[in-house]
């Protein structure tokens, strides 16, 4: 309770610090957020990280939610802009299909900041790196078979073949991996639709065919919870496995690093710090400010107890340690990004 | 104009019109029609008869392109046809009026009038002005009154038969097949219909008259052709026939009297007990009472609530006051499961849509009802239901390869009788039977009728809905008669005459 | 494929039962094929450890497909089961957590799929409205009432032995959920085949209105199917909650699908009347190897939707093809 | 004589008041016209941003893929079948565009390919059910897996993106009429009043209604059941492929996961709109009418900030309340 106390004075504290900075400035009445998922734990983070970014700063935040249809998506972004907000934040549910989106907003004057991921055109986009989060869990992971797993990494890949990001978060994980052991393979590289039903499904599958694998990658935390369920509903021991997973948005990845003896890296990507971050970048965009095309938004790969210096949980609740959080650098730019996955 | 067109074409009012010889068709197990000839002279009738399960209905079926023939030659004006479909058929002039209203209900009296052909105007637009003229001087010709822009489905089913018969002569046919045509009309109607019938030859039209009705061949008839197991058996002018030859040549026997009674007038306790019935659809404060071994005929013209009737008192359709109580227990109204619990059913006019389940075998049609009896626990016992079900297929007669027959394959008198049974098997102490002998020939008919009278002689109740006199003179104690959904009047048997009866009904 | 005699038709005995159904037949054929040809590719096919991990997810499947095979046959249909089957995995493990007991979270998981089921039930059977397009709704709002009651998925706090057994256990060789699916399977193969319920359904699905006059009362059997069906996506949906160990208010997307094609696949028409259990079982298993065979085969797993599509086609033709050469 | 020519009875019947109103009132379109402006009035009290000319032009347009594909699939509904495919195909048919067009700078020949795609399809879907007789639910849901499939297979699972950048071709989906309508709008209207034409005035239109109505009847009456079906599957692919082509240029490519559940949204509406499952029954109009309610409501409730979850929730509770008086209505009345 204590900590809990603690955490909150110091997140409170730290978004004074920021607010301080941006209050300067002009800022917008109203943010519309066109998400491309709302009801996804990820994206109720990002949303929770704006609406506290938003109330330090005196900005009410619209949120419609696309629910992953491309349609809807655009008719949304007509309706904020319709509706007359100062500033649209958009994630694309594909990067392709808001191009046209954006030389109407251009059309329309109206300020336009991209999060996730980067569309012809745009101005500026709040993201993490999806590759360098992969690799650096990958780094991780290597070391950690280095010492627990006798140096070997067959990897199985519970991917999703039908994100960018996602395939990157995969590619740079096994980049990542290779660093530390040069013959690190991918045994399989399944669809598991990020959804933890398909993911276990998948697995079962893959797991069955190929007995040696012993490293199990997500590309969220379903993926990878389904990976681990379907090693476990297999009847095996989870002795001499590693499971990674990606996002570290809810609760699932704490409560399995706590009682899953395999479950050991987590690669997080602090969505409400993307949250935040997109607020701040709308404000500059919404003033004319020089902006770089890539707002990188940080990761960091925890393993064991990490978590605890960036969350901190009660009961079913789960609070930002913004403190922990702010802590962790950015880089300036991502190694690798969805331009480089098309040549 | 339409006149005109037929007369020209039609040329000399004499000559075969059609030429079938040697039709044959096969089904699965069943030769339906073997060495079959028919020829249709121009502007005469020929009347079409034969038991059930003759060859009526496939024959016709032939003619109108719906099944393809598997032997013998159909020539029209000495050309040998082909009729793969009905636009073959229509476009050769025969026109089929089928005994199921083959109209579309959401459309307006006048577009089915037209359907098989929208005149269209400049630029390829429906004529909507054409249609409904057209439609309407058609009627005033024939003295049909009804109004072409009503919504067909709105209409009742004898108006939707003339609509039907009217359709005829809307088109260029030269050979007109009616099937059935006045199962469901009131005598008005039927007498319109001989005056379209005579209009249609005095076109030139040649018209084929299938029937069970005696009298109706006997008044509109020029030649008789006669059915019998798919073949053919005779063919003769009307005048060498007399009502025992034809049905001679129908059944291959001599009946000396087609609705023989055995029946004495011993009666037992109230089986059925109506008190003041109303629905919100037709039926207005219906009383009766029926006992055990008593048949209660009731007579109405088309649209006098006997058929909504039937479905209320059995507990098919909702009632809105009243009770029924059978054998002094009263029925829970709209709940079938009680009725059948009590010992009342009902036999549908309405096989296909009501009766029958299509895609089910013989067995599984037949034990239906008496499933519960057959089984223990929930659990069906096999081998007493098929016991059972093959004491009624042996006792009735029903004519089946086996009873695993899907029930589609059989003929309609052999899936009245399997419906029958469905009843019986279970025990019941009141059965309704709404237009029993709908659609079934006369060999069938008598079958029916006399299993009917041996059930009340046995001790049941029988409400029997018919529009049919014959049956409801020869086969009732007490017949009521219904007009706009009251009883009108109640007579007994020696009190009842044909005229009294339509009178009460056209009160 | 043509034949002449005239026991091809139905036996009502056998009809909808026995095991040599002559489109079933069919089936068997195309499930021994893909098995051959899989297996000749990759051996693993049939290693013990695919052998149950498939076995696993037809036991999913078939559990529900048991009762949608029900709703087919009286002529309905439940395209809301796989929102539901989210639903009650929140709401099972949920009641779990705040209890600790399995009991009461089977229980409490049941009344709620069962209740979703009598809800279906009503709106097809009282308020006339279509299943086809009510249970699209149902499936809205149940896609949408999942996140109203929780944002998030629902951990496992107690980590009862049982709750893992359900999904992930074994008795003797046999996983768990296979011994339920096959103790559903039976019960409902012995109530479809043998009891007058399951001839009822036949009879309402064949002619609502035939039946009613019969006697039986339609609605009800209808409703009651519903119910069977709601039920035992409750049973599916623990056996889920218990193999990803939390309750999960995103899974189950296209179950309902992956259930209706492989009880179609089994050769029970959608019109009604008509279907079997030994049909859906095998419209299972093509379905659920062939998706294996694709991942062990390490084909484009888009595949998995493609082949899935032409099977059901080509097989929903073959069995027209049949009847009608049975018909001649 | 008046010559308002509803679908199903072409011929009002001239009766006195009262039958009147009945005959109205058995029309789907009165009651969904009702509920419509009920939709509207109700949003436009609820939000002040929610009644005005550019909010209203952006529904409209927003509706008008619905609404186009909507056509088709209420015309396949009226002839007695089902075709679900739509939802994937509006995604394939956008592929053969892009990729034309990227490769020969062609409007035309893109939306050539595009167009061809879509009467393949509607052809297959046609075939297998009119004339090999398989259950039509069955076969577009194959296709719709099949095509969705081929999609992901093509494209590797990522979005092709339009490369000639034709002004011509971006305006279809994002220009306005006079800066205002969106043209999208103006298609999907020419469009429904073009076969709202052919339904009520033209005898392939009314071969439909028949075919549906009773299958039985028009095959008697000498229609060709299966060429009258099979001609309505390929207007259905036909139609799609239009709302495929506005997709896409609102997309500015082709989008793999464009139009996933779409056939959902589709289905509903034309249900909603009146058009009876069973066929023979239902007008364009009370489709257009259904795919606006479903429209205005999506806007409205995202006006009021409400959560997809309650959208989900109230859009399923409003079908299943608005086919259930349907259904009501049509036995009392």
């Amino acid at each position: 309770m204590r900590k809990l106390l603690k955490t909150t004075l110091a997140a409170s504290v730290a978004l004074g610090a920021l607010a301080g900075t941006a209050l300067a400035q002009n800022t917008p009445k109203k943010i519309g957020y066109v998400v491309n998922y709302a009801t996804h734990e990820w994206y109720q983070n990002v949303i929770k990280g704006m609406r506290d970014r938003g109330q330090q700063l005196g900005i009410e935040i619209e949120v419609k939610d696309a629910n992953l249809d491309v349609a809807k998506q655009v008719s949304f972004a007509e309706d904020f802009m319709a509706q007359g907000v100062d500033v649209l934040i958009i994630t694309p549910v594909n990067e392709e299909g808001v191009a046209p989106l954006i030389r109407r907003a251009k059309a329309d004057n109206m300020p336009l900041v991209l999060e996730g991921n980067p569309v012809k055109g745009m101005t500026t986009m709040v993201a993490i790196c999806d590759y360098d989060t992969g690799y650096h869990a990958g780094v991780a992971a290597g070391k950690y078979a280095k010492e627990h797993l006798g140096g070997t990494a067959k990897v199985m890949n519970v991917g999703l073949p039908l994100l960018s990001a996602t395939v990157l978060r995969s590619q740079g994980f096994m980049d990542g991996i290779k660093t530390e052991i040069a013959d690190a393979t991918m045994v399989h590289d399944l669809d598991g639709g990020g959804n933890p039903d398909r993911a276990l499904e998948v697995s079962s599958a893959a797991l069955a065919q190929n007995a040696d694998i012993n490293i199990i990658y997500g590309i969220n935390d379903n993926s990878s919870l389904g990976g681990l369920q379907a090693w476990k509903a297999a009847g095996k021991s989870q002795d001499g496995l590693l499971v990674v997973g990606t996002g570290g948005e809810g609760l699932a990845f704490i409560n399995a690093m706590q009682n899953e003896p395999s479950y050991k890296i987590e690669a997080a990507m602090f969505p409400e710090k993307v949250g935040f971050t997109a607020v701040d970048a709308a404000v500059k965009v919404f003033n004319g400010e020089e902006v770089p095309e890539h707002i990188v938004s940080p990761t960091a790969p925890m393993l064991g107890e990490d978590w605890k210096k960036f969350y901190s949980v009660e009961g079913t609740t789960r609070s930002v340690n913004w403190d922990g959080i702010n802590g962790v650098q950015a880089p300036d730019k991502c190694m690798k990004t969805a331009a480089d996955l098309k040549q | 104009m339409h006149a005109e067109l037929v007369q020209e074409r039609g040329g000399a009012h004499t000559g075969a019109a059609i030429e079938m010889h040697g039709i044959g068709k096969r089904f699965p197990g069943v030769i339906a029609l073997e060495e079959v000839d028919l020829v249709l002279a121009r502007g005469k009738v020929h009347a079409l008869m034969g038991e059930n399960g003759a060859g009526k209905s496939t024959l016709i079926k032939i003619m109108a392109g719906v099944y393809g023939r598997d032997a013998g030659s159909i020539n029209i004006g000495g050309r040998e046809v082909a009729l793969r479909n009905p636009r073959e058929a229509l476009a050769e002039g025969i026109k089929v009026v089928f005994q199921e209203i083959a109209l579309i209900s959401e459309f307006t009296v006048a577009e089915n009038i037209f359907l098989e052909r929208h005149p269209v105007g400049r630029a390829g637009s429906i004529d909507w002005k054409k249609i409904r003229a057209e439609s309407a001087a058609l009627f005033e010709r024939i003295g049909f009154d009804v109004d072409p822009a009503a919504r067909t489905g709105d209409l009742p089913v004898s108006q939707q038969q003339m609509v039907e018969i009217a359709r005829a002569l809307a088109h260029e046919a030269r050979i007109v097949v009616m099937d059935e045509p006045t199962s469901s009309l009131t005598p008005n109607e039927v007498a319109l219909l001989f005056k379209v019938i005579r209009r249609l030859t005095d076109l030139g039209i040649a018209v084929l008259y299938v029937t069970h009705k005696l009298d109706e061949v006997f008044e509109i008839a020029d030649t008789v052709t006669v059915l019998r197991d798919g073949r053919h058996i005779s063919t003769r002018p009307i005048g060498e026939h007399t009502h025992d030859t034809l049905i001679q040549d129908m059944i291959g026997r001599r009946i000396d009297n087609l609705f023989p009674r055995s029946r004495g007038h011993a009666k037992g306790d109230i089986a059925l007990s109506v008190k003041g019935v109303s629905t919100d659809a037709k039926l207005d404060d219906v009383s009766f009472e029926v006992r055990a071994g008593e048949v209660l005929g009731f007579f109405g013209l088309m649209g006098a609530g006997r058929t909504e009737l039937a479905k209320a008192i059995v507990g098919f359709d909702p009632i809105r006051a009243g009770t029924i109580e059978v054998a002094g227990r009263p029925l829970k109204p709209h709940d079938t499961r009680t009725g059948a619990g009590l010992g009342i059913g009902l036999l549908t006019e309405d096989r296909k849509g009501e009766g029958l389940m299509l895609e089910l075998s013989v067995q599984q049609n037949m034990s239906l009802a008496a499933l519960g009896a057959f089984s223990r626990a929930g659990f069906v016992d096999e081998t007493r239901e098929k016991a059972a079900v093959q004491g009624f297929v042996d006792r009735f007669r029903v004519r089946t390869p086996s009873l695993n027959q899907l029930i589609k394959n059989l003929s309609g008198g052999n899936q009245q009788k399997v419906l029958l049974a469905r009843w019986l098997m279970r025990g019941l102490k009141v059965i309704v039977v709404d237009e029993p002998t709908r659609g079934i020939d006369v060999g069938a008919k008598s079958e029916i009728f006399a299993l009917l009278d041996r059930l009340a002689n046995e001790g049941l109740a029988v409400v029997m809905m018919t529009s049919e006199m014959p049956e409801l003179l020869g086969l009732s104690d007490r017949i009521a008669v219904m007009a706009e959904g009251r009883i009108t009047a109640v007579f007994d048997r020696d009190a009842a005459t044909q005229e009294n009866i339509l009178n009460a009904a056209i009160a | 494929m043509t034949s002449e005699s005239l026991s091809s038709t139905r036996k009502p005995g056998t009809a909808f039962g026995l095991f040599a159904d002559r489109s079933q037949i069919v089936l068997i054929g195309i499930l021994a094929a893909l098995c051959i040809a899989i297996s000749l590719a990759a051996p693993q096919f049939y290693s013990e450890a695919n052998v149950i991990a498939i076995l696993r997810q037809c036991a999913l499947v078939l559990i529900v497909a048991a009762g949608m095979t029900m709703l087919l046959i009286c002529g309905e249909v439940d395209l809301s089961v796989g929102a539901s089957l989210a639903f009650v995995g929140c709401i099972g493990m949920d009641v779990i957590n705040r209890t600790g007991s399995l009991t009461l979270g089977v229980l409490a998981a049941l009344a709620f799929a069962g209740t979703v089921g009598l809800f279906n039930g009503i709106v097809a059977t009282r308020l006339r409205v279509n299943s086809l397009i009510g249970t699209i709704a149902t499936m809205m709002m149940l896609q949408g009432g999942v996140f109203l009651y929780t944002r998030e998925a629902v951990q496992n706090h107690h980590h009862l032995p049982s709750f893992t057994g359900l999904g992930a256990g074994y008795i003797g060789p046999l996983p768990i959920p296979v011994i339920i699916a096959a103790i559903v399977f039976v019960v409902a193969f012995v109530a479809l085949r043998y009891t007058t319920f399951g001839r009822y359904l036949y009879a309402v699905g064949a002619s609502e209105n035939a039946a009613r006059l019969s006697g039986l009362r339609a609605e009800r059997l209808k409703l009651i199917a519903f119910v069977v069906t709601g039920l035992l996506v409750g049973v599916a949906g623990m056996i889920l909650a218990s193999l990803m160990n939390a309750g999960q208010p995103t899974a189950g997307r296209g179950f309902e699908l992956t259930v209706i094609a492989a009880v179609i696949l089994g050769g029970t028409s959608l019109s009604g009347g008509r279907g079997t259990l030994i049909g859906t079982l095998l419209g299972v298993l093509v379905l659920k190897v062939i998706d294996n065979g694709i991942i062990i085969l390490r084909w484009n797993q888009d595949l998995q939707m493609v082949v899935p599509g032409i099977v059901i086609i080509l097989a929903t033709w073959l069995d027209i093809v049949r009847r009608r050469a049975d018909a001649r | 004589m008046p010559q308002s020519l509803d679908a199903a009875h072409p011929v009002p019947p001239p009766a006195p008041a009262a039958a009147m109103l009945k005959a109205l009132f058995r029309r789907s379109e009165i009651p969904l016209l009702i509920s419509l402006l009920v939709v509207i009035a109700f949003f436009s009290i609820a939000s002040d941003t929610f009644l005005t000319t550019r909010n209203i032009a952006n529904v409209l347009g927003q509706s008008a893929l619905a609404m186009t594909a909507g056509i088709g699939v209420a015309i396949v509904f009226i002839s007695g079948e089902v075709d679900v495919s739509v939802g994937s195909l509006v995604a394939a048919v956008a592929i053969p565009l892009i990729v034309v067009m990227n490769a020969t700078e062609s409007l035309f020949l893109g939306i050539a390919a595009a167009l061809a795609l879509g009467l393949v399809v509607g052809a297959v879907n046609g075939y297998l059910s009119a004339y090999l007789g398989i259950n039509s639910l069955i076969v577009t849901l194959g296709t719709l897996f099949i095509l969705r499939g081929g999609v992901y297979l093509y494209t590797g699972q990522t979005a092709i993106p339009d490369e000639a950048m034709l002004e011509s071709f971006f305006q279809i989906g994002n220009g306005r009429l006079l800066g205002l309508l969106p043209y999208p709008a103006l298609i999907a209207f020419v469009l429904l009043l073009a076969f709202a034409y052919v339904m009520r005035h033209r005898p392939f239109g009314r071969q439909v209604y028949a075919v549906g109505g009773n299958p039985e009847v028009a095959r008697l009456a000498g229609y060709s059941v299966k060429r009258v079906k099979f001609a309505c599957f390929i207007i259905s692919g036909l139609l799609a492929t239009v709302a495929g082509i506005m997709l896409a240029s609102r997309l500015g490519s082709a989008v793999h996961v464009a139009g996933l559940g779409f056939e959902f949204q589709v289905v509903a509406a034309v249900v909603l709109g009146g058009v009876s499952l069973s066929g023979g029954i239902g007008s364009l109009f009370g489709m257009a009418l259904g795919v606006l309610i479903l429209s205005f409501l999506s806007n409205g409730l995202g006006m009021l900030a409400l959560a997809t979850e309650w959208q989900l929730v109230v859009t399923g509770g409003i079908i299943i309340a608005a086919v259930a008086f349907d259904e009501f209505k049509r036995r009392r009345i």
